[in-house]
């Protein structure tokens, strides 16, 4: 039987972002996928040399637009473990209100993409409708909409005052109310649960072999979220990582749906425990040294490995991204599959390339 | 301050990545590192509930070292990436971009953290200014 | 003049032939061979001027005429069963035995029936049938010059075998013709089972072991046809003591009499239309050259088949074999499609595609009004000349390029494109309306108003088609071919001619259906015909006439200008038909039409539909007692 | 079909899109949007130029001028130049940079400062920027 | 005005391409489709493909790697026909300008008729590029005639 | 012929393209609004395909024109037919035609995505064609003719009561028909799918306004024939045809797009067996 090959991407309707697959299908299922990246290659890490470490804080936030905030917060964790500078209680707190709102907008914006990719229209819009409201959070207490830039090196550049703490609560509400209706429709859904239920299955052992990160790995039964590491305020605020065991596009789904639903808890948590007090501590001196840090993205567990000598260029500023550590296990998930799963099983692992590629 | 790390040899990296891997150790990444103008380190990172154990292996810019992608097939894209940013060549890397993982340019060169010649538009190949 | 006519259809190709064999140089074959197809075409086309008529010519009435009809009733099973002892053949062995067994049988016990009054009785069925086999039978022997000869090129023969084979082919027009003009059911039989000889060694012309395999596999099912047909025609001598065609098949002769006889008949109709369970052998009929498969598949031997059903037909009208019939044709036409929906060898499309048509001409046999056996002559034209037409492309196109599997003939239009447009165009005739095909199937629906379940079946094996066919014609028609190493090809006029012709046949014959139709049917109907129904299809051609020259303009205007780069999501593409993938590799855009073959894979249906074919098949011959 | 309740419900309720350009909708007190300097309070010492992630703030001083310009375009609204800015003389609108259809720089000129200034009268707004082609 | 011109200002198409962008643009731009924004209301579909796309959406910086499949698609695209470039990267190449495998902005490779400023770009700013971009093309019909 | 009929065919020559066009409009509407938006113009469809019109591109392949404009010509001639009370298994089968000529048109393109598109297109000819003709054959056993005036004509009572279980099997054709979800697979109305825009991924410009022309046409012939299941008079048809456009439009909004192996192997043989009893039963009876 004569195969088909298939440029799929880099622009392609269904790829939010420009990444290519050369597909070879037959009778419509991919038999070989090979993927190439580079489409968004800037080279940024790279950028270190020419900025020094406190610009790079906005260089890292363009790492990418999702998460940017959840970037510069475990860049500058990393300076200031390099540089023993301990983060007043309230900028550990406010930290985690912009990260978890972060968590929110992303994994809406998710939901809403895959939904878009097994042709569901109207549950894309419903829930991007939604996430305006957490947008306009973000937009509010920061002043941007996306790239909320409130990190500093030694804490926050922004604070909350009251009425806007009342705001974020009520607003949530709403959200929280919003996203509770669309609970039966992403779970139980017969449309939906056929064209995500058993497709795309990463099993327990081949998650953890091939290094998935996030609720990929979590949706396939191993319960490791980096917020247990305890940074920002998560020492203080208890939580359980949300974990699914099917392996499939519908439990990595779920677990992103339950985070959404939990993130809303902790920045409750998080907002109930502020106290008044610093923004920032004062930071004096140049980063030297080596650390690894980590923190927990939307898609799972991030890494900044970085290196200072000494001087206010930073020798090596190295980012590791859920994603980039997600493309092995969507390789290994495309051979075998329906080509109209393809888009499903792609979007499932949430593919950030803006981060894969820096 | 510095990374804890054990020292180890390109010889005997795979022996001891598999050892890892068989203790139930999860690869999360390997961070290249310029240390001088001829020298560099690969770090391997792993985890296994939630510590991380690092492998620090140093090597000459543009030298071989074998590849852990036939134990770990995750650290392909990683080994690619190295590859790409300073013509580190992996032995028996199984999906082998040839340092074109991210971009056409080949002229990786061996005194490089990361290519300085650049294609600039146009196609030309020019020296970049630093 | 009349007897003069058929003596020329029916004896002069079998004297074409023997001289072809005697003179044995190429030229004078080719000469043969144009002057049998050029005397045929006229004389057919004589006899049709005159139709409806009745004639006695000598040659076919006198007593010597019946006594050789009656020796190669013997003679035939004879040679069968010496080709199965030489071949240790089980299943020809013990068919051609019977066969003998019935014709010592009835010569021995069989008193003489009446003696049938007029040798040649021509109705439209007849002179449909001979039309077919003189036109379209002889635009495939012309074909067939330049083929053969590339085809012995190819094999590097040492002696060639083409006196043989042509006189094998002439004759085998001249049987048909004898078939469908014969009144005598004695002439008609022995004629039958000449055509079973002439495809037995058409099919094994090659020799080689899967040409001998299939041959002996024609053989064996056409001989186990015949026994049906001999004893279904011994049993309506006895039943009646008549062996006039024409009077067999009058109902009032029936009327509570058994209808096994009928029954027989028509089952061996049915094996020699190839009708499921015995679809095989013409399957295996496609290792021969292609003339000989165009030959088998569009204008004879298959064609003798339901030609056998329709004859009968108006005795079936409103018993319960005829409502099996045509069931069991219906489900034929269902499952043919299907099947032929999931090849990718083009020849078996066509051949899967063969079977389901017949199963369609065999349905209106079942049904038997007049207005049914209306739309199976017209079927029978249109598919003669449609199948015809897509042999011949396939076969012109097979020898370009050496594959005949439609995934190698993708892009054709760029490699021959007036061999595959001419294809394009009878693959669409094959399903589209207003084209003959499409048309005589929606008499086909309408004709079966009465039988819900054989509507649904035609309903469902035509939407099959539709999408087999039109993606036959698109990947024909698929932009940028790959670049393939081109071979030189020959196209001599003598390919292109019948190839033109054939494509000419298969438009004016599927445009005309509609007045063929009417030309078919006894007075009263045809009144009415243009004025309820088929009234449409006047200003249906105008509006095609229209569209055609719209398009025609635009393709002109089209032309003209260059093409757009093909989306490959914005890849650029080193050469044509390629783009810059994954590894910075030069990535073939190759192709591959889906066929499903999870759903209409052959195996699976071939156990399933013949099983349940064959049921069906008991089912009537059982449904005679009732 | 679980979302029919939901698609339903929006039917029979007002649509929630806002009708943008008929209607505007109020900007977010600290937003951060289009850069401003205050040419006249501007001392030229060039803080912002250094501190700019996005080095796209050139501060020359000729013949006695200062020439504070900004490539509009490359300015990602960061906000760290206004952070820094010695004398505040920079800020941000509440309003984003209009589109426009081709490359903008903005060049300001204005007086050096004789002495350490210490000026603190309030002078008039901001210049209009200019396209630079 | 002709309806055939009309039409061509009520229904922009658009095709949106995201070389090297952070993403951050290209939500924004995404969340025009949804209903607080809702561009449709201008005729707007986003298509995907280049073919059938009238109005050219380019977020992020260009690399040497995507400016190919940048010039393809905008090649492929029918005339008449309007580019967007979307925020400080697509106008300028952005914070990355100096990064070592960044080229610039979009109009190094192919012609911008609109530039929207902003990291990322607020979607209201889309919606008035694409309006200023009609704009443009309204006048180039006009004086068409 | 008479003249009435002359007069009824170029009747639907004319409005059915522009009916089309205004249930394209209606749908997109309403669509934005299930979605909470608020939507294009009502108009919109026609400003969309004037845009096409005047668009100037290169052709993807030199024979789409042609299969395009033979694709118009089959969908019009299919209007005209069912205005004219003609034949409805003619008609369909005309439309049929057309749906052909789009997939020869996407067959003779290059780029992958539309071969495919056309692969799927035939497919789902394969499975829309048959549910809907053995419907055809139950209003026309039910009304004792195929012509669409006999069947309009059928009587007092509507054809409905007689065949409640062609009613999935409709709804499956008009879902496919119109493209929408979960069956809109060889092309959706916006390109978000793997294979972009499928069968029309080649054609552009002109040749893509002139086959959203016939996409109206064909809409239209669809609802129609939908609409003779409560035939008791002109404005019964009307409602009939918006409930039905409502009931697709809703489908379309609540749930995920299927796979073309589902349609094949689930979707198509169920509502063709419903279909189907129903046909038996009325045979039956
Ligand atoms: S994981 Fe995705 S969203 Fe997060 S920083 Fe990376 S690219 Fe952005
Ligand atoms: S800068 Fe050049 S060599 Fe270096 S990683 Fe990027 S593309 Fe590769
Ligand atoms: S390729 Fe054709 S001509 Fe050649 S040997 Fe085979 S059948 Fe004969
Ligand atoms: S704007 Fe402020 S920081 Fe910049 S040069 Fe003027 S005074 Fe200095
Ligand atoms: S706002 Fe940020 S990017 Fe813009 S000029 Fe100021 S520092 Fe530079
Ligand atoms: S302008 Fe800003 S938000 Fe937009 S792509 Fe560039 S860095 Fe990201
Ligand atoms: S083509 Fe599809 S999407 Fe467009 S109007 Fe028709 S049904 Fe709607
Ligand atoms: S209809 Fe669906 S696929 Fe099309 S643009 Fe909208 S969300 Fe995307």
């Amino acid at each position: 039987m004569a195969r088909t090959v298939i440029p799929f991407g880099p622009q392609h309707p269904v790829l939010p972002e420009p990444i290519h697959l050369s597909l070879v299908v037959e009778d419509e299922k991919v038999v070989e996928a090979l993927p190439t990246l580079g489409y968004v290659h800037r080279g940024l890490e790279m950028l270190a040399v020419k900025r020094d470490f406190n610009q790079m804080i906005q260089i890292v936030e363009r790492v990418c637009g999702i998460c940017s905030m959840i970037h510069s917060l475990c860049y500058c964790q990393g300076i200031e473990e390099m540089m023993g500078i301990e983060v007043p209680r309230r900028a550990r707190f406010l930290r985690t209100v912009w990260s978890e709102l972060h968590r929110m907008h992303s994994h809406l914006l998710w939901l809403g993409l895959f939904a878009d990719s097994f042709g569901f229209e109207a549950l894309f819009m419903q829930l991007w409708k939604i996430r305006e409201k957490v947008m306009d959070l973000n937009e509010g207490t920061t002043g941007n909409r996306v790239i909320v830039s409130v990190n500093v090196i030694g804490g926050v550049r922004v604070d909350l005052d009251e009425s806007q703490i009342r705001w974020i609560k009520d607003t949530l509400v709403d959200v929280e109310a919003g996203i509770r209706k669309l609970q039966s429709t992403i779970m139980n859904d017969g449309t939906v649960c056929r064209r995500t239920k058993g497709v795309g299955i990463l099993t327990k052992q081949a998650a953890y072999d091939l290094g998935a990160a996030g609720p990929t790995l979590r949706g396939s039964g191993v319960a490791q979220d980096m917020r247990q590491l305890k940074y920002a305020g998560f020492d203080e605020i208890p939580f359980e990582p949300v974990v699914e065991t099917a392996g499939d596009s519908w439990a990595r789904g779920n677990v992103r749906f339950r985070e959404c639903l939990q993130s809303i808890d902790l920045v409750r948590q998080a907002l109930d425990k502020l106290e008044p007090g610093e923004l920032a501590a004062k930071v004096k001196g140049k980063p030297d040294g080596e650390v690894v840090t980590r923190v927990e993205q939307p898609r799972g567990e991030c890494l900044y490995y970085l290196k200072g000598n000494g001087d206010k260029f930073m020798q090596r500023v190295r980012i590791r991204t859920p994603t980039f550590a997600n493309i092995p296990p969507l390789a290994a998930m495309l051979p075998g599959l329906d080509f109209a799963d393809v888009p499903v099983v792609v979007l499932s692992i949430d593919p950030c390339i803006s981060c894969t590629e820096r | 301050m510095s990374v804890e790390a054990t020292v180890i040899t390109a010889d005997k990296l795979v022996a001891e990545v598999t050892r890892l891997h068989n203790e139930g150790w999860r690869l999360v990444t390997m961070s290249s590192v310029e240390i001088d103008a001829e020298n560099m380190e690969i770090l391997y990172h792993f985890d296994k509930d939630l510590k991380l154990t690092n492998l620090r292996l140093s090597l000459p810019k543009g030298g071989t070292i074998p590849s852990i992608s036939g134990v770990l097939f995750g650290a392909f894209l990683i080994e690619n990436e190295i590859r790409d940013q300073f013509g580190v060549t992996f032995d028996g890397l199984v999906i082998d971009y040839q340092g074109r993982l991210m971009n056409e340019c080949t002229a990786t060169t061996s005194n490089s953290p990361f290519c300085r010649l650049l294609v600039k538009h146009g196609m030309t190949v020019t020296k970049e200014v630093k | 003049m009349l007897d003069a006519y058929i003596g020329v259809l029916v004896l002069w190709p079998l004297v074409a032939g023997l001289l072809c064999l005697v003179l044995r140089s190429p030229g004078a074959r080719k000469a043969l061979v144009l002057l049998t197809s050029a005397a045929l075409a006229v004389c057919a086309v004589g006899l049709a001027s005159q139709t409806p008529f009745t004639a006695n010519p000598n040659f076919l009435a006198s007593e010597g005429t019946l006594k050789v009809a009656e020796a190669l009733a013997i003679v035939f099973p004879a040679y069968f069963l010496l080709r199965g002892l030489m071949e240790k053949h089980a299943l020809v062995i013990i068919f051609s035995c019977l066969q003998l067994a019935l014709a010592i049988w009835g010569m021995m016990n069989m008193n003489e029936p009446q003696t049938v009054q007029n040798a040649v009785v021509c109705d439209g069925l007849s002179v449909t049938l001979a039309l077919v086999v003189a036109i379209i039978g002889s635009l495939i022997a012309i074909f067939a010059i330049p083929y053969m000869q590339h085809h012995e090129d190819h094999l590097k023969l040492a002696k060639s075998k083409q006196p043989a084979f042509f006189l094998v082919l002439l004759a085998f027009l001249g049987f048909m013709n004898g078939m469908a003009l014969s009144n005598d059911l004695r002439v008609f039989e022995a004629c039958f089972e000449a055509t079973t000889l002439c495809s037995f060694l058409l099919i094994g012309h090659d020799n080689t072991p899967v040409a001998r395999q299939s041959a002996f596999r024609a053989l064996w099912m056409n001989a186990l046809g015949g026994v049906f047909l001999h004893s279904g025609v011994l049993l309506v001598q006895k039943q009646f003591g008549v062996v006039d065609i024409h009077a067999v098949v009058n109902p009032a002769l029936w009327t509570g009499a058994s209808m096994l006889p009928v029954a027989l008949i028509v089952a061996a109709g049915c094996v020699k239309a190839a009708q499921m369970p015995f679809q095989k052998w013409l399957l295996g009929a496609m290792v021969a050259p292609t003339p000989v498969s165009a030959l088998l598949h569009s204008s004879t031997m298959v064609k003798a088949g339901v030609f056998l059903c329709l004859r009968f037909s108006p005795v079936l009208t409103n018993t319960t074999i005829g409502a099996i019939l045509a069931l069991s044709g219906a489900f034929t036409f269902f499952a043919g499609s299907a099947m032929s929906l999931g090849q990718s060898n083009a020849k078996k499309v066509l051949a899967y595609s063969t079977i389901a048509n017949l199963g369609l001409i065999i349905v209106c046999a079942g049904i038997g009004t007049p207005v049914a056996v209306a739309a199976g002559i017209v079927l029978l034209a249109v598919h003669a000349a449609t199948k015809g037409l897509l042999f011949l492309c396939v076969g012109d196109m097979e020898q370009t390029i050496g594959s005949r599997d439609l995934e190698d003939l993708r892009g054709m239009v760029g490699k021959s494109p007036v061999t595959a447009l001419a294809a394009c165009a009878g693959a669409l005739g094959m399903v589209l309306p207003p084209m003959g095909m499409l048309v005589g199937k929606w008499a086909t629906i309408e004709a079966a108003k009465s039988n819900p379940v054989v509507m649904a079946l035609i309903l469902l094996g035509s939407a099959l088609a539709v999408v087999c066919w039109v993606r036959f014609a698109g990947t024909l028609m698929s932009g940028k071919p790959l670049p393939t190493p081109e071979k030189a090809h020959h196209s001599s006029p003598l390919t292109n001619m019948p190839l033109m012709t054939m494509l000419a046949c298969a438009i004016g014959l599927g445009m005309a259906a509609p007045w063929i139709d009417a030309l078919m049917l006894p007075n009263a109907d045809a009144a009415s015909v243009f004025t309820t129904g088929w009234g449409l299809m006047p200003p249906l051609f105008i509006v095609c006439l229209l569209a055609w020259m719209v398009g025609m303009k635009v393709l002109g205007r089209q032309t003209a200008v260059p093409q757009a780069s093909p989306y490959m999501g914005g890849l650029p593409s080193a050469e044509p038909g390629t783009f810059v993938g994954a590894l910075g590799k030069n990535w073939a855009l190759t192709e591959g039409n889906e066929y499903a073959t999870e759903i209409f894979g052959e195996s699976g249906w071939t156990k399933f539909a013949g099983t349940l074919a064959g049921l069906l098949l008991l089912a009537m011959v059982g449904g005679a007692f009732i | 079909m679980k979302m029919l309740p939901t698609v339903l419900a929006n039917l029979f309720s007002k649509p929630v899109t806002r009708n943008y350009p008929t209607f505007v909708r109020d900007p977010f007190p600290n937003a951060r949007g289009e850069l401003v300097n205050d040419i006249d309070r501007c001392i030229f010492c060039g803080t912002c130029s250094r501190k700019c992630p996005s080095q796209c703030i050139t501060v020359n001083k000729e013949g006695g001028q200062g020439i504070w310009s900004l490539e509009a375009y490359a300015c990602v609204s960061c906000g760290i130049c206004v952070m820094s800015c010695p004398v505040n003389s920079l800020s941000q609108k509440k309003t984003y940079r209009p589109v426009g259809t081709g490359r903008v720089t903005v060049t300001l000129t204005g007086k050096l400062p004789e002495k350490p200034a210490k000026k603190t009268e309030k002078p008039a707004g901001a210049k209009p920027a200019q396209p630079a082609q | 005005m002709s309806f055939l011109k009309k039409s061509q200002i009520k229904s922009p198409w658009l095709l949106h391409f995201d070389c090297g962008s952070c993403n951050g643009c290209d939500i924004e731009t995404l969340a025009c489709l949804t209903p607080v924004y809702d561009i449709e209301r201008f005729g707007i579909v986003n298509v995907g493909n280049p073919r059938h796309a009238d109005v050219l959406i380019v977020t992020g910086t260009v690399n040497p790697r995507n400016a190919v499949i940048l010039k393809n698609l905008y090649d492929q695209m029918p005339t008449p026909k309007l580019v967007i470039a979307v925020g400080a990267c697509g106008c300028t190449g952005g914070v990355f300008r100096e990064a070592p495998n960044v080229l610039g902005g979009v109009d190094k490779i192919i012609p911008v008729d609109v530039y929207v400023p902003g990291c990322p770009a607020k979607p209201e700013a889309i919606m008035d590029a694409v309006v200023a971009g009609l704009g443009k093309l309204k006048g180039i019909l006009e004086g068409s005639k | 012929m008479n003249l009435t009929t002359f007069y009824l065919a170029v009747a639907g020559l004319i409005l059915a393209p522009l009916v089309g066009g205004l249930v394209s409009g209606v749908d997109r509407v309403v669509t934005a609004r299930l979605q909470s938006r608020l939507g294009p113009p009502l108009l919109q469809p026609f400003y969309d395909v004037g845009k096409l019109m005047s668009k100037i591109i290169a052709p993807a392949s030199h024979w789409q024109g042609m299969f395009v404009r033979w694709a118009l010509v089959a969908s019009l001639a299919a209007d005209v037919v069912l205005f004219a009370g003609g034949d409805v298994l003619m008609c369909f089968f005309i439309q049929a035609a057309s749906a052909s000529f789009v997939a020869m048109g996407a067959f003779s393109g290059s780029s992958p995505y539309s071969k495919l598109g056309a692969q799927r297109e035939l497919f789902q000819m394969l499975c829309y064609e048959p549910i809907f003709l053995v419907s055809v054959l139950c209003m026309a056993k039910a009304a004792g003719g195929f012509d669409a005036n006999t069947i309009m004509n059928a009587g007092a009572q509507p054809l409905l009561y007689k065949m409640p279980f062609i009613i999935p099997g409709l709804v499956f054709v008009l879902l496919v028909k119109m493209r929408k979800s979960p069956f809109d697979l060889s092309a959706c109305h916006h390109g978000h799918q793997e294979l972009v825009r499928g069968v029309f991924t080649d054609f552009a410009g002109r040749d893509f306004a002139l086959l959203e022309v016939a996409h109206w046409a064909d809409v239209v012939v669809i609802l129609w024939i939908c609409s003779f299941l409560w035939a008791t008079g002109p404005l019964q048809m009307v409602v009939v045809a918006l409930v039905a456009l409502f009931v697709i439009i809703l489908i379309d909004n609540v749930s995920a797009r299927l796979t073309w192996r589902h349609m094949v192997k689930v979707a198509a043989p169920l509502t063709f067996v419903l279909a189907f009893a129903n046909l038996m039963w009325l045979y039956l009876e």
